[in-house]
């Protein structure tokens, strides 16, 4: 009798599953839309008007993939989200989303509550790429003609992705957002997106940064200072660096093909002073010059190493300096890293960091390093 | 009936299963911030000497279960109302964790679905299995848990790209009481709740030392947890603590070239898993406290509605997940203080006692 | 909704209570009553959408009142 | 009601055995009475065959043999039966008063000769192909062995085809079969035990086992559960395998069959038993593990690493076959975003005006390959040709392009398909559980599958194949038995026997474990 119960218990779970549970979370994937990126304006009426792309697959002997876009408004962004259920008539399918893009105006009243739904919500998901619009409203940014693929969202993921060889916009996705929008001494930044106009045609291009302080947008960098600010970040992956040097009286441009970096940022505190020591090592590799081979002697390559140093030094001092002052918020991460490194001091000035910041002593040390020459050994262009 | 025995790798792998269970999931020590690893630590040395008296009883008793041991060092009467608290306990325990399983599918997977169908169908599962006994659920475990540990190692390979080691800074930034709060509230959660382990062991089959399952099952599952708090503090930073299970989140956002992403599932499958040995050893101890109270011929008889009835009590038991969240971290620590520490130290010291006089009385230490 | 239930423990009884009585458990079979008449009191009330008491709260209270906040 | 029916029918056999009994108690001493009993006995059997004759010296040696007619090998009955009988000058030196004894002694010309009294025994060695001797003025009667008639030469088998290893494979005759297994050990301690079974049957078994390496235990409940049988007839040797089954209602088996003679013998060395039915050239081995399933002859005769890869493919089609289909179903309607994004729209698009849902399509597709298996297996093969388009161009091809069905679903139906053929000893189970998880994956999406899972690892746990549990192998790595599990370790390196199995004697080659300490 034992034996034969237990199949009888699993007939009995399949039965009354079969009965007791319809299919709630059974879908069909051609029963939904699948979103491919999301766009948030202000709105005319409400307060969030949002752009959905769609991406429409046809049927047929070769599918071929295009893409539409509906907007709507709502109160929130859940409710503007589920109003575009009344146009689409299909369920929106948010899992795949690529990338979010917030207009400059409504990220100068607050991120947070944009993406405090996208980030509750089960269905959406944490590694969704994050875009301010800088010149066009967001929603205008999947109406630009894409170069390659039809699908502009997964055109703009692409490009964000590609954007490490060039470090002139930062990758920034949902949960570090928040993560670092949480922490205490840093002010986060998000790469920024505009429309670049060519031959009657509208471009989307990814380059600069913009600024978030207290979750408000406050201003923007544009794509050189963004390389820079990479650097102080430790986030540079790839680039070029550009150099110009004057050197017996020829005027040569040297581009530095960067390898790898590493920062080094630290706090040194003794009672109330706080400075930051950042030390920056970088190794490159010549990549162009347009000029003679003079820097190919050891000489030539020190005074290169040493007027990039330069060069890079100045503009990073630049940058600070132009943070500290213009914007005050620690985009660098400076109060976050003294928070990690020395908690005690921290309690201290945390508080105030706003105004520590204001007028933080930073000591900026760079060292280049030429690793080689790529394929060629000597420049093209013979010496005069 | 040949009896059922337990062989000590299997105990061992019961242990670690039903220690990571559900604390890999939900996440432990959340009082502690990004020193939430070193709350284990602490949950884990605090636990040490709890299982100790643990194994002791076991070693004073062998071949008998919590039951049999309450009667025979407490008395009829004062036994009797102790069995009712362990039955309560390991009943509720189970419906708790069933209740866990029920939120997270409800919260993470499929919203729509009403709560009651993953908790029945769970349920099921933990009577099937308590109905095939602790022999066939060792067995099993023996064949899952390398599968779990692949899983749990490739993914926390896979991860490394994601780790930021220093979300884990500053260490003991905020002072040393959250992190023992976080580490009393570790050893209420996943550590002590072992203490009903004591109800399953009479089927252990070497009879050499207990002490040894504990220590090892309870080792390995510690240094699991620890390692899997580690990611998920150094995926999520400051994040880890919004969310209800944050290793699936920090899962989710794996990403290795263009194909290995979204492996969450892998989660899941531990996490179910590990829920159903959890609840299912509650359920068998529940129901074997019952059998031993009732003079009942076999336990196996009052499975079916025991176990229902755990389906039933994890369904009401909270409103909403908010309920959950705060119970789990403020109420239960406490609540279950009296029954992981308290009662067993009382019983090792009567065991002992006990133990000594049947010594003097006859000579051969085998005396019942 | 209040069928399901009803179908299930009729299941329960024909397989597994049933012969409880004709192996003479008595033990048994008063225990499982027991159980079961509660279990099926519950399922009924819950298929039929009345609303059950959660024992938690009493047991937060309890706790709370002996350890404070 | 059926049980009714079942008591009174077992009530009339037992009667009528009786009553066949308390007729048949012993022979005449005339032989006329005799031949009238047996021809009583054997009423309507137009096979027997009478046959009366008398020395042509000795007139009171009247005999007459009984036979049946196609069991027997004609040449003996004639040369070495009737002709000496006939022939021989039987008054000159025998004595008369003891002619039968004489008989069997100094004329009959035969291989084995047996005295018997009981009617019983002589009616079934008749049955068996024996020839019965009977002589007037005796009450008892010679049994001469005389069997023979046509039986099927030893072939290759059907069933199982390999490319190395012997070609031999048994046949019908239980006694040809046991020689062919015999001619590999040849050892004394290679023991048969015969037994009848079948109430009107009589089939005749026999367990055979290696003395020293087979457990006392799983022999004596072997013996026990076959002595329980209490069935009218057993045809094939699947009657026996059913009936003595641990775990009655599971789909997997637990005994193991073999129609190789080769197969058998080493199971027989590895301490299993092996039970041989008469008509049936498939012999049952216990007990019978998981990893059995998975394992072939051949792969013990080829390099190891070639063998244990074909043994992994096996194992990874076991598993993925039963859960394939589930998977993928839960992916497509359940979890979306686990699907890479390229994945996920070439999906959908593949399934842009399909009218059934996605679980319904994978049922039919399923239930319709399953239907052209068994035609495949069933029909003859002049139409094979037939099936395989109908197959492929009609249910394929054509239901995509009509857009009944999408086309990932007909990946995943023949993907399913060829694995579950690689597994042909597993089928049942695989039928059965892939069925189930896809019901459980239909409701509960991947956490469905995951408790279905959980259910089928539970059952297998908890099956023991003669006391040894079913899954032993798989989950013990490192002891001795791994070695021939997922992987078939290098000869030299197998020195153990499978541990629980042939606990009494474990050492296969004890020269290299010692080497190996």
């Amino acid at each position: 009798m034992k034996k034969t119960r237990i199949p009888l218990l699993a007939l009995m779970i399949l039965i009354i599953s079969t009965v007791t549970t319809g299919c709630w979370n059974y879908r069909e994937v051609d029963k939904m839309s699948i979103v491919a990126g999301v766009a948030v304006d202000k709105g005319q009426k409400d307060k969030f008007q949002i752009t959905v792309e769609i991406i429409q697959v046809s049927a047929g002997k070769d599918t071929n993939m295009t893409s539409k876009t509906i907007t709507m408004e709502g109160k929130t962004m859940f409710d503007a989200a589920r109003n575009i259920i009344s146009i689409s008539g299909k369920r929106l399918y948010w899992s795949h989303a690529k990338v979010i893009i917030l207009s400059k105006e409504i990220a100068s009243q607050g991120v947070t509550e944009v993406i405090e739904w996208y980030n509750r919500d089960s269905e959406t998901r944490e590694d969704v790429r994050i875009l301010i619009s800088k010149g066009t409203s967001a929603k205008e940014v999947f109406a630009g003609q894409g170069s390659t693929d039809d699908i502009k969202s997964f055109v703009l993921e692409e490009m964000i992705k590609n954007q490490v060889s060039l470090s002139k916009a930062p990758m920034m996705d949902i949960l570090k957002f928040n993560i670092e929008s949480k922490t205490q001494g840093i002010s986060t930044i998000i790469p920024t997106v505009n429309l670049l106009k060519k031959d009657g045609k509208m471009y989307p291009q990814i380059m600069g940064t913009a600024i978030i302080k207290n979750d408000k947008l406050v201003g923007f960098l544009d794509g050189e200072e963004t390389k820079d600010l990479t650097f102080i970040r430790d986030e540079v992956k790839g680039g070029v660096l550009i150099e110009e040097m004057q050197a017996n009286d020829v005027h040569t441009l040297v581009s530095l093909e960067i390898f790898k970096n590493k920062t080094k940022v630290t706090p040194v505190s003794d009672d109330q002073d706080i400075e930051i020591n950042l030390n920056i090592d970088t190794t490159v590799a010549i990549d162009e010059i347009n000029s003679s081979e003079t820097i190919f002697n050891e000489e030539g390559r020190r005074e290169l190493e040493e007027s990039a140093e330069n060069t890079l030094k100045e503009r990073i001092e630049s940058l600070i300096k132009k943070i500290q002052s213009e914007y005050n918020a620690d985009i660098f991460g400076f109060g976050a890293k003294l928070r990690e490194n020395d908690a005690q001091v921290w309690n201290d000035v945390g508080n105030n960091w706003d105004e520590v910041f204001k007028d933080l002593k930073v000591n900026v040390q760079t060292a280049v390093h030429i690793k080689n020459s790529a394929m060629l050994s000597k420049s093209s262009k013979e010496g005069d | 009936m040949q009896k059922e025995q337990l062989s000590d790798k299997e105990a061992i792998f019961l242990i670690i299963v039903f220690v990571i269970g559900s604390s890999l999931i939900t996440g432990v020590g959340g009082e502690a911030d990004n020193d939430a690893w070193i709350a284990v630590v602490v949950g884990l040395i605090m636990v040490m000497p709890m299982i100790l008296v643990f194994s002791r009883i076991l070693s004073l008793f062998q071949g008998k279960d919590l039951f049999d041991i309450l009667t025979l060092t407490l008395g009829k009467r004062i036994s009797k109302i102790v069995a009712i608290m362990y039955i309560w306990y390991a009943f509720h325990l189970g419906a708790l964790v069933l209740r866990n399983f029920g939120e997270f599918i409800n919260i993470v997977a499929m919203p729509e679905t009403p709560m009651f169908v993953p908790l029945f169908c769970l349920g099921l599962l933990c009577i099937v299995a308590v109905r095939l006994g602790i022999e066939v659920m060792g067995r099993t475990t023996a064949y899952f848990l390398p599968i779990l540990f692949l899983i749990i190692v490739i993914v926390q390979l896979l991860a490394i790209p994601q780790l930021h080691l220093n979300y884990l800074k500053p260490i003991l930034g905020s002072g040393l009481i959250p992190v023992l709060k976080g580490g009393f509230s570790a050893l209420s959660f996943p550590f002590a709740e072992t203490v009903l382990f004591i109800g399953v062991f009479g089927s252990l089959k070497t009879k050499k030392s207990p002490f040894k399952v504990y220590y090892w099952g309870i080792l390995i599952s510690a240094l699991i947890i620890i390692i899997t708090t580690i990611r998920n503090l150094a995926v999520l930073g400051n994040m880890r603590d919004s969310f209800y299970f944050p290793s699936y989140a920090a899962v989710g956002s794996i990403k290795i070239g263009n194909f290995i992403e979204r492996i969450e599932v892998s989660v899941a499958f531990i996490f179910v898993f590990g829920v159903f040995i959890k609840s299912s050893i509650c359920l068998l101890v529940a129901c074997k406290g019952i059998g031993k109270m009732f003079n009942l011929k076999d336990y196996r008889s009052i499975v079916i509605q025991t176990g229902l009835l755990m389906i039933y009590l994890s369904y009401i038991i909270y409103d909403n997940s908010m309920m959950m969240k705060y119970w789990a971290f403020k109420v239960y620590p406490f609540y279950a203080f009296p029954f992981q520490v308290i009662i067993p130290i009382t019983i090792w010291i009567f065991a002992e006692y006990k133990a000594r006089k049947n010594k003097m009385n006859c000579f051969s230490s085998k005396c019942p | 909704m209040f069928v399901l239930p009803i179908i299930g423990y009729t299941f329960w009884v024909i397989y597994e209570f049933i012969p409880l009585y004709k192996q003479k458990l008595w033990h048994d079979f008063w225990v499982n009553a027991v159980l079961g008449i509660s279990s099926f009191t519950i399922a009924m009330l819950l298929s039929l959408g009345v609303e059950v008491p959660s024992p938690e709260g009493p047991i937060r209270e309890l706790i709370i009142s002996i350890f404070g906040k | 009601m059926i049980k009714r029916i079942k008591k009174r029918n077992l009530e009339t056999t037992t009667k009528s055995m009786e009553k066949n009994h308390s007729e048949n108690s012993g022979l005449n001493k005339s032989l006329d009475d005799n031949i009238s009993l047996f021809k009583n006995i054997f009423k309507n059997d137009e096979t027997l065959i009478i046959r009366g004759f008398q020395n042509k010296r000795l007139q009171s040696a009247q005999c007459c043999i009984f036979y049946l007619d196609g069991m027997v090998n004609a040449e003996i009955i004639n040369e070495n039966i009737i002709q000496p009988v006939l022939s021989n000058d039987l008054s000159e030196n025998i004595e008369s008063n003891n002619l039968l004894e004489e008989l069997k002694k100094k004329v009959i010309v035969s291989n084995n000769v047996t005295l018997e009294t009981e009617v019983n025994k002589m009616v079934s060695s008749i049955i068996n192909g024996d020839t019965l001797f009977l002589l007037e003025g005796y009450d008892k009667a010679l049994i001469i062995s005389s069997k023979g008639g046509e039986t099927r030469p030893i072939t290759e088998p059907t069933s199982s085809r390999i490319i190395r290893g012997p070609r031999e494979g048994f046949t019908e005759s239980i006694m040809l079969n046991l020689s062919l297994v015999r001619r590999k050990i040849k050892n004394p301690e290679f023991k048969v035990k015969f037994k009848e079974i079948g109430e009107r049957t009589h089939t005749k078994t026999c367990i055979c086992y290696i003395e020293g390496l087979a457990l006392e235990g799983i022999l004596n409940e072997l013996e026990l559960r076959l002595d329980k049988i209490e069935i009218d007839g057993i045809i094939d040797s699947g009657y026996i395998q059913e009936l003595i089954k641990d775990a009655p209602y599971s789909p997997f088996e637990t005994i193991g069959s073999s129609e190789r003679p080769d197969v058998i013998a080493a199971k027989l060395l590895e301490g299993r038993i092996a039970l041989f039915v008469d008509g049936s050239p498939f012999v049952l081995t216990v007990p019978y593990l998981v990893v059995e399933n998975f394992q072939s002859n051949e792969d013990y005769y080829n390099n190891y690493i070639f063998s244990s890869m074909n043994r992994l493919i096996r194992g990874f089609t076991a598993v993925t076959s039963i859960t394939i289909p589930a998977i993928f179903l839960s992916l497509v309607t359940y979890h979306q975003e686990m699907l890479p994004t390229p994945l996920l729209l070439s999906i959908s698009s593949s399934r842009q005006g399909v009218p059934f849902p996605t679980v319904v399509s994978l049922f039919i597709m399923l239930f319709i390959f399953d239907m052209l298996r068994e035609a495949g297996t069933r029909m003859p093969s002049s139409v094979g040709q037939a099936v395989n388009i109908v197959g492929t161009l009609v249910l394929g091809q054509a239901a995509v392009e009509a857009r009944l069905v999408s086309a990932p679903v007909i990946i995943v139906t023949a993907l399913t398909g060829i694995m579950t053929l690689i597994n042909m000893n597993f089928i049942s189970a695989t039928i059965i559980f892939r069925t189930f998880l896809l019901i459980g994956a239909s409701f509960l999406g991947i956490y469905g599958f995951l408790m279905c899972i959980i259910i089928l690892y539970l059952h297998l746990m908890s099956i023991r194949s003669f006391g040894v549990p079913y899954m032993m192998n798989v989950t013990r790595a490192k002891d001795h038995d791994g070695q021939d599990a997922w992987i078939r370790a290098p000869w030299w390196a197998m020195t153990l026997r499978p541990k629980i199995i042939a606990a009494n004697d474990l050492v296969r080659q004890s020269s290299r474990l010692g080497k190996e300490k």
